[in-house]
């Protein structure tokens, strides 16, 4: 039997729609959360595009994974952070990003934290495994 | 230790099946564990039986059915396994196709997990 | 000649190796990831800024679309897979994979 | 003008394969002819039959066999396929497997080659 | 941490990325086209002779071999599989593919 | 039947080993000289990596195309360029590159001639078709 709470990190750091990496890491979030590891996931470098604001893949002819993305507070994928480095080199504001779900009580939207590269770093360290894409 | 591997890329297209391969050998040979190896992403493409590369060349699924043989149990997700045409139909021996739970709990049974892709 | 770009400039050197090669008046058609590089306010949107000068710069819209990019890089013409068969016809291709 | 078309990723993991088909999609609707679509490297994997995505999003080898069933050459290279399991038996209709003195015929019959690869 | 990075530093970002965010003793093995970046006298070998002196550095030897890199980066640790399996066993890794 | 004697050039701009394209590009080169095209290949960015000397895949446990880059004049692959910069940017001197074949009558070594890039581009922009790797 799997045993619970073990400190398991997914790390996305490719850009989307180019490739598919992206869409099959949150294929991997959505399982992990229902095995209730003590689950974190971070975009970083080219990864953070994915949470660029606006996208909309129709014209590519490719159903893409927007919708996934924006209902991981539904799968319980809850602690999502970003890296603010990567998003200011991108020119992609730290409010523009797009929401992974809602407050169910406000409604507010609900995005991934920022944070410092220091503060990945520290994360990352702590971890008992690491699942990069 | 006991570790999993997770496999992201196909077989001969990029060096991670070989450099996974060596790995495992090594860790092998030094007395740890192998829990599973997990193919995910174009990874899945390492589980054909049908993959005929040149006499003189290694042979990349019979070396992983030689590892599933001894045990190691051999997991191939099923959803990019269906997107890409890896069926039961073309699978190598000692290898299953599974969900994505079974990598979790390769990650929950394990010492480490190491990635190889691109 | 016509080069075509597909990678993210953040990432990868291909935009930057096709640039230097590139020779004045070639024309330049970023598609797939490589449509990153027409956003503006980037790190690296000096780049297609510099190369705008030189060449005309192709972005395919229905990648542009796919990433959320509306705010481009002045003079980067947006295009459609008709215009990129058509600069096809004009040119003699090298894809920079 | 006569355009042939080289394929050199699998579908589903890299967006070559839909590049391809959405500008040879607007090259035909230009009146343009496709002489035919070279399958190498990864590519080869765009050939299988088996392939099997969501409902809801496309078939990359069912457009391919659509498209060949128009009279496009569509060629996946014998030595790429051999490697990685792309045989007869896995093959989606309408798609031929031969050498890649298909492709030298490709480029001397067009007068235009384009790329999609990574 | 162990970092392990697989990319031409010529071509792609990722040991740059790696370097940005590796903490002060974390090891860092370079493998399959990461082991350009332990060669001495290229344009990129700047990296390395930096990361040296915050890191332990580790290429892999079969993957040195089979590119012909032989005059490296001084203080580069040229690694077996095997001792790859040691590092694993004192670190969590994370690879940047 | 095909017709003779169009411009084609073979761009190989991917690093050896780590990925196959190198290898699959020399199987193109080999079958497009047989077809007496007017062919050249240039190693250019990262492809230039494939020349460079000493290469020894055996630890790797993959056979390699060590040998069949030896022999690309043998297989009448003849006009073979390799860019200047990209060399010096790898920090591969110009005269330790690997031979593609010898010459028949003094056995001496024939390498890649080394090009600027302009001259490259040049000659890129001469072409009937250009298939890269």
């Amino acid at each position: 039997m799997a045993e619970k709470g073990k400190k398991v990190m997914v790390t996305v750091r490719k850009p989307p729609h180019g490739s598919i990496y992206v869409q099959e890491s949150i294929e991997v979030m959505f399982i992990f959360a229902t095995y209730e590891m003590d689950l974190s996931v971070v975009f970083l470098d080219d990864g953070v595009l994915a949470l660029h604001a606006g996208q909309d893949t129709k014209g590519l002819g490719i159903k893409g994974f927007m919708a996934s993305l924006g209902a991981l507070v539904d799968w319980e994928v809850t602690n999502v952070y970003v890296d603010r480095q990567s998003l200011k080199d991108r020119g992609i504001a730290e409010d523009a990003i797009i929401a992974i779900g809602k407050d169910d009580d406000s409604g507010a939207p609900i995005r991934p934290k920022v944070l410092d590269t220091a503060q990945i770093a520290a994360m990352m360290t702590g971890q008992h495994s690491i699942v990069s894409f | 230790m006991i570790i999993s591997i997770l496999v992201l890329e196909g077989p001969y297209n990029h060096e991670a099946s070989d450099s996974a391969y060596n790995f495992i050998q090594a860790a092998l040979a030094k007395g740890h564990t192998i829990r599973g190896i997990f193919f995910y992403d174009d990874g899945v493409y390492n589980a054909t039986k049908l993959m005929d590369p040149p006499q003189d060349d290694r042979h990349i699924s019979k070396r992983w059915s030689e590892l599933g043989a001894t045990g190691i149990d051999m997991v191939v997700c099923i959803a990019a396994a269906k997107r890409r045409g890896i069926t039961n139909e073309v699978l190598a021996p000692n290898i299953r196709i599974s969900g994505l739970g079974q990598l979790a709990s390769m990650i929950h049974e394990s010492d480490r997990i190491v990635t190889f892709g691109d | 000649m016509l080069h075509t770009v597909n990678k993210s400039p953040f990432q990868n050197g291909a935009l930057e190796n096709c640039l230097r090669l590139a020779r004045d008046g070639d024309a330049i058609l970023l598609l797939e990831d490589g449509v990153y590089a027409a956003a503006a306010g980037t790190v690296k949107s000096s780049l297609i800024e510099q190369a705008v000068k030189r060449h005309a710069v192709y972005a395919i819209e229905a990648d542009l679309k796919a990433r959320g990019l509306g705010n481009l890089i002045k003079d980067v013409r947006v295009a459609s897979y008709g215009d990129f068969v058509d600069l096809v016809e004009k040119h003699t291709v090298h894809a920079w994979l």
